[in-house]
This record gives C-alpha cells, structure tokens and sequence, in this order.
C-alpha cells in the first residue's frame, strides 16, 4: 500500500473516488469523514489568485505526519487514516489535500479528522505561492501560523 | 572538534538568500549558525521564521556535535 | 438541481465524484467536508448484519430536512450543502448516507458538517432493519435515540 | 364537527400492526387517535413510538379539524 504523503499537481477526483472504494471492502468500517481542500480564486490586494504553488521540506514534513498518525492512532478508535498533499502548481479549483479518516462510529472519525487537518496546517512544513494575475504571487498565510515566532 | 552543517532556506527566504542551501564548516552550534546566517544575509532579519535541526523545530540553541541539517523555513502555509 | 434525499438502494461512488467534480468550479469554495456512512457486518446476538433495509417517512423526512438546512445556512457562513440517504436494501459495505458540506474555510464546513449528520441520525424519520443472516433481521436502534420517549 | 384522521405506521410498528395504515372517522383529537389505536393493538403498548401529527412530531394532545394525518413512528434509526 502506497504511504506516501505528496503528489505532484492537483488531486484528482478519481484518486479520491478510488480511495473510497477500496474501503468499500472493509466491512468492519461504518463511517468516512474526508476533507477536501480547494484553491480559491480568491480577490487579494495584488490580484485575483490563479493557483498556488506548493513547495516543502518533504523529509521533514514525512517525520511529521507519521508522528502526528500515530498520536491520532492511540488517541481515537479510528480504523484507516489518509492525507496526501498537492506538489507544485494547483490552479483554482482543484484539490491541494485530501484527508481521510475511517472508523466504525462517526465520532471519532469526525474528531481525528478534524484533529489531523489543523496538525497538518499547523505542524507540516510546507509553503503556499499564491499566483495572483497581475503581480505574479504572494507567499500564502495560514492565520493561525502568522504569530508562531 | 567543530560540526558541519547543511543550512536549508524555504519559502520565501529562498528570494532573501537567492539559494536554496549552503554549508557551512567548523561550527559548534545553532545560535552561530544563525548569526553567520545573518550576516550573510542581512535582509533576513526582517523575515519571520522557524529554525528546525535536523528536520525538528528547535526554540533555543543547540550545541552541534558532526554533521547536522538546519533549515530556516517562514511560517507554514499548506492545506 | 436535483435537491432530492432520497436514493433506491446504496449510493454509489460514482454519485459520490459527480457531486465532488461538479463543486470543482465554484471557485469561492476552498474546503469540502463529506461524511459517508457505510453499513457495517457488525456481529450481533441473532447473527452477522449482512445488509440493511431502509425505510422512511418520506414527506415528513423532507419537511424536516428542508428545515435543517434553513437552520444551518443560517448559522453557518457555508456555500451548499446536500444530503443523500439510501432507502431499501444497502448491503454492508454499501454508503447509506452522504454528506456534502462546502464553504470558503475548512472550521465552517466542518461544524455544520457534524451538526447536520447528528440531526440526521436524530430527527429524520428513517428506520432501517438490520438483515442478519441466521434470524433474518431485528431492527436498528441509534444509541442517541434509545430513550426519546 | 369532528375530524378524519389516516393513521401510519412505521418500522417495527407495521408488524404489531399488521397493516401500514388506517382511517378513522370522527376523532376529536390525538388523545382519542392514539386510545383507538391502543384497543385495536393492545401489542403496540409494549413498543416505543413518537407520534407525528401532520409531519411534525407532538408531545402532548391536539385537537383535530378536518383531515389529518397521525403517525406512529418507531425511534428513528437512519444513517
């Protein structure tokens, strides 16, 4: 089973929907909770945004999410935990990460999902380039990371 | 004996320091790492960042025993 | 639009992408939350669950669910929010329920997410019989639900 | 005047019942339903249920006017 963490562009709605599938044969699973996050033609100062341009420190960023499944793991009764992560350019619209959690009630899956997807924002080292169409780009933020220093 | 270090930019640091990585030889630790960093790269010091060795984010400084990765890395921005 | 609730028998992973691609132009959107509920071959006093069999009231489920979304369009800043539940038989592994909330930021999307699956399982006049394989079925009860009475 | 009311059942309750629905005349409210119900099936007072009066669950007596629809509902089990 492939574990790895980044893919190269946007994810794609069939790798999503092959994911799903394959827990169709998990009998012993009774609730999906998925999170999909999409880029946003949002109208910034500089420019409306055409995509953004993922960079990472992927070494440290796979350190991080096998600590952060395991922490997740003990904590909550949940069955199958997935995150992948855009690389590179994801133009408006399509998919930079696709979290998803499996277990046999809904709670925990709701819970570790919910758990997993602030982590990953606040906890993985990776880097948004916001492409904007006038300027060129802006370094994306997260509001939560602006006063981590 | 001093240490080696790799030093790693990302982010927009890399437009600071218009390279993504330098070595640096015969140091003792990540507070002087940080010092020659910003020497070198004066315009730094006006960027926020992290400092993370070997792949784990550090607070305070950090003696530096052989061979060490040290990257300076902007607050993250995935999801 | 088809804002209809109700599907005959499992709903399929194909409906599931459809319903994911299409949200992929709505360029305001920058997080999806999907709750999926698969039916689950619990192992029960009377025998393993090989299925189960949805019934409803339907004219009172979709005045109750037209109320709901009302409530939370209200109480949360979301885009769209569609809600499917199977009605007839739903073999285990099957999804008997999808959930789809957007909005432009993930805490939205998540919250009303939740609050729409819990008045779901709550207020929803939907009973499924659980198909065991020895006796031939007993009833599902919802554990919130057990002492409404 | 007094009212007509169908009267549905649901989930478990059909097997009590034995039938789906039925329609009583001149009923003055949900107190005197529910008592008619109860004497036809005796068996149905060992089972939970909600009633619905016209799609909206009710907790205590109402009156009836004209045409309604009365149901006893069985706790809900979706999802």
């Amino acid at each position: 089973m492939r574990r790895s963490l980044f893919i190269q562009g946007p994810i794609s709605v069939a790798f999503i929907s092959a994911q799903i599938r394959k827990h169709q044969f998990k009998t012993n699973i009774g609730a999906h909770q998925i999170f999909l996050g999409q880029v946003r033609a949002d109208q910034t100062d500089h420019g409306k945004i055409s995509g953004i341009e993922y960079t990472a420190y992927e070494s440290m960023a796979l350190e991080c999410i096998k600590k952060i499944k395991e922490d997740l793991f003990e904590k909550y009764p949940i069955r199958c935990m997935h995150v992948y992560h855009s690389l590179g350019m994801v133009k408006t619209g399509g998919c930079s990460l696709f979290i998803f959690v499996s277990a046999a009630h809904s709670e925990a899956a709701y819970l570790a999902c919910q758990e997993l997807l602030a982590r990953v924002k606040k906890e993985l080292p990776i880097w948004g380039k916001e492409i904007v169409d006038k300027v060129g780009y802006q370094w994306k933020l997260n509001p939560a990371n602006a006063n981590v220093l | 004996m001093n240490a080696e270090a790799e030093v790693l930019f990302f982010g927009n640091l890399t437009e600071v320091t218009g390279e993504s990585s330098i070595r640096l030889w015969d140091v003792e630790d990540t507070d002087s790492v940080e010092q020659i960093v910003l020497n070198r790269y004066p315009e730094l010091r006006k960027q926020m960042y992290l400092i993370a060795l070997d792949r784990q984010l550090i607070h305070t400084n950090r003696l530096l025993k052989n061979n060490h990765t040290i990257a300076f890395m902007p607050p993250f921005s995935g999801g």
